[in-house]
Order: C-alpha cells, then structure tokens, then sequence
C-alpha cells in the first residue's frame, strides 16, 4: 500500500512494503523495518532498530491523522495512490489582502465586540473578545481592512472554530 | 473535630480537599454544577449535592445555595479551596452566622487583610515595605491620576483579585482605558467584584512568598518561601521551594514580616504573604493571599507537613502541629500547573473531552489532578486541570525528575501546557535560576521552539501502518506481494498478543 | 557516568530502573520476551530487543542471549534488577569477563555473602548473631538429619533464594519430604539452582532488615531498617520504615553489624541485611540480600536518597553521595505490594487482562507499577503487579494515607490484593505495631472478613439500572408507565453529558 | 423493567419505575431515588440521597453482571421477569459424596500429579501442583473418594477452570 503524505508543507511518499513482525515501510529512499504492536486504543508501540517509541493517533478526518511522538504532535494528510480523488483546496484563505474571517479558536463567549460593520481596521488591531474558561482573549486582525460582516452579538455562545467576523 | 465538611470548589483542588478529609477520617461533602455532575470530586466524595447551572455565579459562587446544602447535608464546616469563594468576607461573615465554621480565617481578617488594597495599608503601618501605589479602590478617573503620580509602568488589579485573573500591566498611555476595563471585567465575572487599584510595576524583580500557618492559640509559624517568578500574564506558571536565590538570612527576614503581619491583622489559618524581592534582596510586601494556594503542595514536600489538614485543625479550634523551631526544609520542589491551553497557538484555552490520559508517577513524583480519561474539560472554569509536583533531594535532581515525569504524562483531547514546561526547564537560565517575573513573557517573545527534530519519520511511519491495518481485508488493492495475505498475518498476530 | 545501560529485568522494577536512568540522563535498554511485548518497561525504555520466548529460564534467565543484546546495543552496564540474575554470582562474573559493568556487588562478594549459607557462615565468623542451623547447601538426607539436631519447627531454604520463593516452612515430620521437594523445585525455576538448606524457625519474632550503602572507595553507610514481619508464605505482604519497634539504639546496633559484615565480605553497591528480632531485643543475622529490595521505596522516603541512583553512582566508580552523619530518617513510610492473586480464594494467582485501571495520586502517594489499563498479567512470572507506598510524618498519617490510596486503587480484570491490604490495615494490633512473621498467617486462619455491608443494595440498584438502559429501544416489554419513552430521555441526557 | 436478582444465596425483585434524573428503583419494600451516571467505560457514578458511589459493572454472561461498589466485588445474576426462560443448572456439582471434579484455578502448568488413576484420596489430600506466576499451588481432594480420571500429564499447560481430576 503505497501514500502520499503532507506534512509542513512537505508531501513525503510512504510504501507499506511488508506486513507482520517487522512491518517494512519505505519511507521516500529509505526502507525501515518496524515491530508496530497495538497497546490499547490508539495507542502503538514502535520499535525501530531497537529504538522505542510510543506513538498515539488519532483520525480526525479521512486520512488525516494527528499522530503524537514523544509529547510532539504531527497533524499528517495521508492519500492513498492511486485512488484519484483530489484533495479539497485548503481552506481558510487568510493571505494578505484577501477577506479575513476572525474565528473563535475555542468554544466560549462574546465578551466585547470592538469594531462596528463598515469600519476600518488596521493590522494588529483588536476586533472581538471572547471569554473561555475565565480568561479573556482579545482577538486581532491580521491585516488591514474593512469590516464586513459580524455574525455574533455580546454574550452570545460561540462554538470552536465558528467565523465571527468577516473583514475585506 | 468535625465529622464533616462540605468543599465548596471543583476541579483539583476540591480533590485535594477531598483526600485530606479521608485521610483524618471526616466525611467530605461535594457541591457541583450541572457541568460537574460527572466530574473527579463528584465521584470522589461521600456525598454530593447539586448547587446550580455552570456559571459559576449561579453555582459555586452562589452563597444562599451552598449555605443551604451545608445545612442539609448537616456539616460543621466548609472549605472554600482557592478561587470562587475562598477570600471572600462575606461568605465567611455568612458562614459565621449560620454557625458553620469557615476553614480559612474569620471575616474580620479577611477585610482587613484579604482585600490587596486593605492589606497593602496594613503592612504599611506595621513598617513592612509595600510596593508604592494606591492602598484602596480607585474609580477609573482617579487610576488615571494615580498613574500620573507614581508612573508607568503599572499594574491595574482587582483589589478582590487572584491567579492572575482581573490584572493587566500598562506599558503605555494608550493601554490604559482597554486595561482597566478588562481587569473589571474579569474581576467581576471571576470574583463578583469590579474593584480595582494600581501600583507600579516592578519588571525585573523575583516573586516570592511566605506561606504561614496561624492559630487561635496565638502561634503564628511560617513554612519558608516559594519562588512564583516564572509567571504569564501574571498567572503563575512553574513554582518551587525554596527559591534558589533565598538564603537563611532572607528567608527568616521576610518570615519574621510575614508573621509581623500576621499578628498585626488577627490572621488565623494558613496564608501566603506575597513579595516582591528585588537583586539586592530587598523585599517588598505585595499581597495577602488569605487562603489555601495553588503552589502549596512545593512546600509540603519540603516540609513534610499537610497544609489543609492543618487548617481544618485549625479551625477546629486545634494548635498548629509544630513550632518554628522544627520545622525543616528538606530538598527541593517545584511544581508545573498543567493548563488546558495551546502553548503554541498563544495559549489559547483548550476547553474539549480528555480521550488519552497516561499519568506519571515513581520516586518524587505527585500529580494533584482534577481529570480522568473521558472527562470533559469545561469552557466554565479556570484551565488548570491538574498540578504535577516533583521534589528532589537538591533544585537539580527536582528539575530532572520534573522532566523525566512532563515526559511520561500524556494528555489527548485538550491542549495542554506540557510541552511549554518541558521547553522551560530545558531553559540554562531557569536552570541556574536566573529569573524574575518578566522572564517568561521576555523568553516567549523570542518564539517557542517547535517539535523534536527526526520524530517525523516515526509519524510517518506509524502513520501508514495505522491506516494500512485499519483497512478492510476485503480491499485488496494492489501494493507488493499479496497485502491482503499479510493483513491476516497481522490479525492473527494481534489476536496472540491480544489472548496472551 | 555511564550513556547507557540495559535492564536484565521486566515489570515494575525495570521501570523503576528507567526512571532513574531517565533522571541521570542515560540511555535506558529494556530486554523482554516473547510474552512482554506490549509491557510497560518495554513501552517506557529508549531501546528494546527481544530475548527469548515466554518463560524465564530461555529469556530473562538466559545470560548469553542478554550479554550479546548488551554488546549490540552497546551499553556499558547492566542493572540485574530483584529476582532473575540479580544474585547470581556467574552472571556478575561474565559481566566482569565482558567488560560490561555489573551494577550490584562483585561476583566474589556475591559468592562470599549473597548465597544464604556463605552469608551466614561469614556473618557467625564476624561475630555477628545468627539463626541456628546449617550454613552449607544440604542433601535431602542431610536436612533431615540436620532437622533432627535443631529440631521443628524449621524452614527450608533455597541457598540462592529470594523474595518468599523456594522457602518452606515445616512444622511435623510428615511434610519434610513434600516441602524439600517443592523448595528445590521453585528455586530451580526461580533461580535456575535448586540447593538448598535448614534452619531454626523463630516464630514470634520480627523480621526486620538493614539498608546498607557501600561504594568501592570503602565507604559503608547504613540508611536505617525496614520492618517487615507482616509476611505469608514467607513473601512480604506490607514493609514500613521506620520499624514501630526500633528505637535509636537497637537501630544504630543493627546499622553497625550490617556494615561490619559489608566491609567484612568486601561488599559493594546497594545491599540489605536481614534480621530476625526477638521481644528483648536481640538480632539474629538471617541473610544479606546482595541487590535492591522490593522494598526499597520505603527506605528512599524516609532518607530522601534514590537507592538506584546510587547503585548506579557506585558502579561508575562515584562515591556515595551522602556521609552516616547526614543521614536522617524523617517521617514514616509503607509499602503495600500489589499481588494478583484472590485473597478470598486461598491466594490462587490471578493472570489475565487488567480492562479497568484508575491509580492513585495526591499528597504522599507513590505509585511504582508495570501494568496500565488493557495491559495483560502473565502467567509466566512474578505476581507483583504494582508497589503502592505511602508517607507520613507519623505511622498513623502513612497508614491513613495508605488506606485512602489503596481505596482509590481500582485494577479490575485480574484479582489483586488490596481488599487484603484494607484489611489488614484496619486490624488493632497492627495499628499499634505489634506484629511478627506469623502474625498474618494467624490473622488469616481466624477467615478474611467479607464484603462491606449495606453495598449490595447499590450493586442490586445499579446493576438493574445497567441493564436497563442498555436494553435495545425496540424492545418495550412491559414495565410501569412508558419504558420506551424514558429510555429515550436516558439516551438523550447521555448524549447531553457527553456534549458537555 | 422488572428483574430477579440472586445474590448469595437470596433472590431480590428489583424493579425500575423511571428512568431519568433521577431514575426510580423499586428493591424489595423499598423505592430508591438514584441519579445514575455514566462516566467511561462500565464506570458509573451514583448519587443515592446524596452519597455519592463508584460503581463498576462488567458483564460475564447473560445477565450475569459483577458489580464493583467501594472496592467490594458483587457477582449478581439477573433474569428478567415475565421471560420464561428457566435458568440453567448450575454447573459443577461438588455436593459431599458425588463426584469431585479439580478445576484448574487459573491459567498456569502442571508441575506434577501427586495421585494415580483408581487410587483412593482422603479429603484434604493433594492431588495435582499447578504452578502460575512461579508460585507452586497444590490442589486438594474436598472429600474422601477414588481417582476416577486424571485428564492431563505433567508438564501441560492449562486454561483456568479446565477440568483436571474426576474422584468420585
């Protein structure tokens, strides 16, 4: 079974060469031989050339993995060849110049809306505060532009991840 | 001694309580929200009891409802942990007429020294030096004013404050409005109350504390100090005991203030006398923490001594269990608050359910801890979820072990502070101990250093063998030499290890 | 200092050994079979290689194949553990040959004192008491014949044994020949040598034994005793440091023995005397114990020294890191170890797959554990699956701690101990200290006390409630007022709470 | 939902009238008002009046639950009433004078038979050394009979609860 992996901007071509006890995975030029033995959940135990490591994963959408080695996360999109679907275009878009959409990064509430539609922001300036776990977080505008769209009122609940202002 | 006491607070502390009360053969009585009715101090205690919805102003903040549970529930006593209720004098005033002993010290203590303005005043008259800034409440009008008088940089704080919460340092003129009311803000929703003051900003100073313990026979005795310097946003970070730039002679200098103080306010139960101490060891009164404190368990490891059982003994009306003369610090402790936030997503909270959590444990090693795999983390409540405390017979062997068990501990669902504090005490200048309270903000400035170098082949690697023996033996398509073969290879396999 | 060594051992105390390895900075290498895959000290070290299948005596026992890992892995030393090669004497020997350091005494000193019978007859040659009885390896003849002289009650000992293993006690004729034949035939298995001896039984007395430290500078250092008379079938049960019974005298008269029968046999590393005490106060030399004990985190929470540590510092040619005179036991600490055999059903092992697992921590606790939730007890070796310990400033506050702990202690899928521990630490005669080594077994024979009352209402009620709400939802039957509708409300608060 | 619950020796009628916050079971004479709340796996949480439970329950067979309350295992079996299934016998038979059977307690070997086919045992005899965790476990005769069938040899390896000696 043969991948293409992407990870920090890299796509990496990983070969499942062999199966059992090692597995062989050849990993762009270089084939590595891996005793890879299920512990509980997604918890794996790897030995490779003697060295251990325990590597948890977990799937947080098709072929996308977030895999944890000793304490560092990898958030890696796994293909399959040969299968010929495309991936989705990336999304988000938050190039310069391009619109923004401020998000809240976790569930939590509106505290303070800082900014009116139809006005101007800078780089840098705050737009929205979001309280989460008693603490305040004064989100900012990566650039400069003009607001666009707010979709939150004060006091409202937000979920993770949730588009709270639109700045162009 | 009481038969039983209701903890009013959640999360790890509420644990902790929990545990000393077993330990003295007390029954412990829970309250939770509607968020925690399957939290850890839930489960842990003899008896539990609703108390509200999950604000906490409508649960653990809610005094009639609480007052009420301890009476049905037919405790003697209540213990406020830290947070919510612990510092405030009304509560404990309640307390005291309801005829429920208040496990902390009496509300006439509590305004006169709780408060971080009424204390400042106080230390000023007994001749312990304080911090210059205003020594009571101040309408926004007149923070302005006083920021003209004593210059910037100052530090807005809730006068009612803790943890960090309801504070903000101002740099710059500008700042000032946009600080002020977020310190109000954040103090009223924390301590339901928007009182501020401002003092000036020491930058480059140490944080140390005194903690004491004091009882209602007059023994006042202080526990030695704990060094808080490594701090974000004014919230504490990495804590140990004793600190590494504190010697006897200052340790018992700034003990002696702190029982001064004491004395001079009719303090009773355990407390923290929080200083500034600046490079040539001149120290500055800051505040008093009128409470249990999140870093208590450092200075039970060198003790030896258990901090909530004495203040339980205490306000049984009991005799702190030593005198001055013997208590001993041995060895080292330091301890990293372990915060649901993202270190590299500039700390963001990280509400979310627990799916993996593997803890640490062996020589030296303590985890206060308020999860358990499955829980969920709540976006109701403070982020520490739980404290991992190492003590080591010197700073070196504790900072190692510390290490050794941030290493071992993994947390999964929610982003965690770990690999922050693994970071920091790789520092060479948090290893020599060369620290104030800037550090870490000065330090954080420069970027937080990503992953490990070389553990991407192992993510690689482990990643297509997850994917390749999770998929279906039916879809046998294509690959080197017979893959569907080999899957069943490796079923069979597991299914041995799986039976062993 | 050494970058690496290898661990010639499995479960809990391989990882015990990983963790201060891990602390010093060095490279850990785990050994383990066929069955110990998926174990703990596999999972935990930096480097792992497999040594043989399942049983002992082709892997953990098996020199050649560990003396060629450790040359392929390139380490410089081995740490034997307790149990497997730890006391065998050809095995320090061929880490002597090969130039891998053996870390534990020199194969003469094992051969001078860590065999029983050389031990003994050397400790009687220094003048230091001991048991009546042979002090050489006996035929079966020769130990009826000694049995004879000595008379009964007396026990068979396996000369190379060890931990309760290959040890019989005999108390009529009739079952001499049976308790011969099984003594030799554990310690056969256990230690791959099937000598053994006879001495005296002291029932009655108190075992208690004798940390000693001694570097290859000639330095010998004795870190206090540790009680261990609360025993069955000759394994300890529970150990406490310090004994409720030695006072400073005793203590200091036993230290000293121990180090003169160290310097005597030219003993080096970590080492324990073992003495049988009897109500006047006399000791009675029974053996040395020529590695680290089971027992040893009871000794490292009252002195604050890392006893592994030290061995290690020791075989790299480092002093002892602290002087007799520094050395002060603080405090009080006890050690439960967790078997997983059936205490309510004669003690029968309990092999299999631990499904649920919630440790305990906070204040005091130690946890030292091989096993973790989904992981497999193996029939192949030694019962112990986990080491709880807890400290103290008094006995009664570890003993409280340990009761507390042990109640938060839930291993499920294989019987265990701790309702045992429970027990006996409920017992008054243990409380007050007043025990010996056939104090269990008599406590055992009057029956175990079963279930706590009143709990089997809330099994009844919660069972019947499981069983409820895990009914598919089509399948209405009957029942009072709409049990379809209401197990749909069920459902939906479920997914209420995992929301949350 | 109603259930007969055989716990040592006595049969209790369990009854649940409601589920919900609080759910109502009905035990014997008794109704219990209980919140019952699942935490992860066969962990729940329990609030009865106010005390607080952990409760652990594993399900070993049909109806057959072991319930952990405090540390103190429950082995309970529950059949559902207005089902008419009648339960099974209940295996083994080790009544005084019929026939013995030696169960293999746990998992482990046969390290050696210390009887031989037709001879005669007196209760209390040992009969066969199983060894498990290398602790040597001698199994002894209940009562007095004769070794009827010895089902295994020295040196096997044998699953818990196989049958190993038949003395009748």
């Amino acid at each position: 079974m043969s991948y293409l992996a992407d990870f920090q901007g890299r796509t990496y071509r990983v070969v499942v060469t062999a199966m059992g006890s090692p597995a062989a995975v050849q990993l762009d030029e270089t084939t590595h031989e891996v005793d890879f033995t299920p512990i509980v959940g997604g918890l794996f135990s790897l030995l490779v050339k003697g060295r251990s490591y325990e590597v948890d994963v977990v799937e947080e959408g098709e072929g996308v993995l977030a895999i944890w080695v000793e304490g560092e996360l990898h958030r890696i999109e796994f293909e399959e060849t040969g299968r010929h679907r495309r991936k989705a275009a990336r999304a988000g878009g938050q190039g310069k110049g391009g619109p923004q959409t401020i998000v809240a990064p976790m569930p939590g509430k509106v505290v303070k809306l800082l900014v009116a539609s139809g006005q101007e922001v800078s780089a840098g300036q705050g737009v929205i505060v979001i309280e989460a776990m008693k603490m305040e977080n004064e989100l900012k505008a990566t650039g400069p532009g003009v607001v666009k769209e707010i979709k939150v009122q004060e006091g409202a609940g937000v979920g993770g991840g949730e588009v709270l202002v639109v700045i162009e | 001694m009481f038969s039983k006491i209701l903890i009013a607070n959640r999360g790890e502390i509420a644990v902790r309580v929990i545990r000393a009360c077993r330990e003295m053969g007390i029954g412990a009585v829970a309250v939770y929200s509607e968020a925690d009715r399957a939290s850890l101090h839930v489960r842990l205690a003899d008896e539990a009891y609703l108390i509200g919805p999950p604000p906490s102003a409508q649960s653990y903040l809610n005094v009639d409802r609480i007052i009420e549970t301890a009476k049905t529930a037919g405790v003697e006593a209540i213990h406020p942990g830290y947070g919510f209720l612990s510092e405030n004098p009304d509560f404990a005033m309640r307390c005291e007429q309801e005829r429920l002993v208040f496990i902390g010290p009496s509300s006439q203590a509590i305004r006169a020294m709780g408060g971080k303005t009424a204390g400042r005043s106080l230390a000023a008259k007994a001749g312990v030096p304080v911090v210059p800034g205003a020594t009571r409440e101040l309408s926004d009008q007149e923070v302005l004013q006083a920021v003209k008088e004593i210059g910037l940089p100052v530090v807005i704080k809730a006068t009612a404050g803790g943890g960090g919460k309801g504070m903000r340092i101002v740099s710059t003129e500008a700042d000032l409005a946009g600080a002020i009311r977020a310190a109000r803000s954040e103090a009223s929703s924390s301590f339901g109350n928007p009182a501020v003051y401002v003092e000036r900003y020491l930058g480059g100073a140490r944080h140390i504390e005194m903690q004491i313990l004091a009882d209602g026979g007059g023994r006042v005795v202080y526990l030695g100090e704990r060094e808080c310097s490594l701090q974000r946003r004014h919230q504490k970070v990495v804590e140990e005991s004793p600190s590494p730039f504190v010697d006897a002679d200052l340790r018992a200098r700034m003990g002696e203030a702190a029982v001064k103080l004491a004395k001079a306010a009719g303090y009773t139960s355990a407390g923290t006398m929080e200083f500034l101490v600046d490079s040539g060891k001149n120290f500055y009164f800051l505040e008093l923490n009128a409470r249990l404190q999140v870093e208590h368990p450092v200075t039970e490891m060198v003790t030896g001594l258990d901090l909530v059982k004495e203040q339980i003994r205490i306000a049984a009306g009991e005799p702190i269990s030593v005198r001055q003369d013997d208590i001993r610090l041995r060895g080292h402790a330091i301890e990293c608050r372990i915060y649901a936030e993202d270190p590299f997503n500039n700390f963001m909270p990280s509400p979310g359910r627990i799916h993996t959590l593997r803890s640490p444990s062996g020589p030296g090693i303590r985890v206060d801890s308020g999860i358990y795999e499955g829980c969920e983390v709540s976006i109701y409540y403070d982020p520490i979820i739980s404290k991992l405390i190492a003590w080591g017979r010197d700073r070196d062997e504790a900072i190692r072990r510390m290490r050794r068990a941030l290493g071992e501990y993994v947390i999964l669902g929610v982003k965690t502070s770990i690999p922050f504090h693994l970071r920091i005490l790789e520092d060479p200048q948090v290893l020599a101990g060369q620290i104030h309270t800037r550090f870490l903000e000065e330090w954080l400035a420069k970027g937080l250093v990503g992953a490990k170098e070389g553990l991407a082949e192992i993510a690689l690697v482990a990643g297509s063998l997850y994917l390749h023996t999770k998929k279906p033996l039916v879809q046998g398509s294509g690959g080197q030499g017979g893959p569907a073969e080999s899957l069943w290879k490796l079923a069979a396999r597991h299914e041995a290890v799986r039976r062993r």
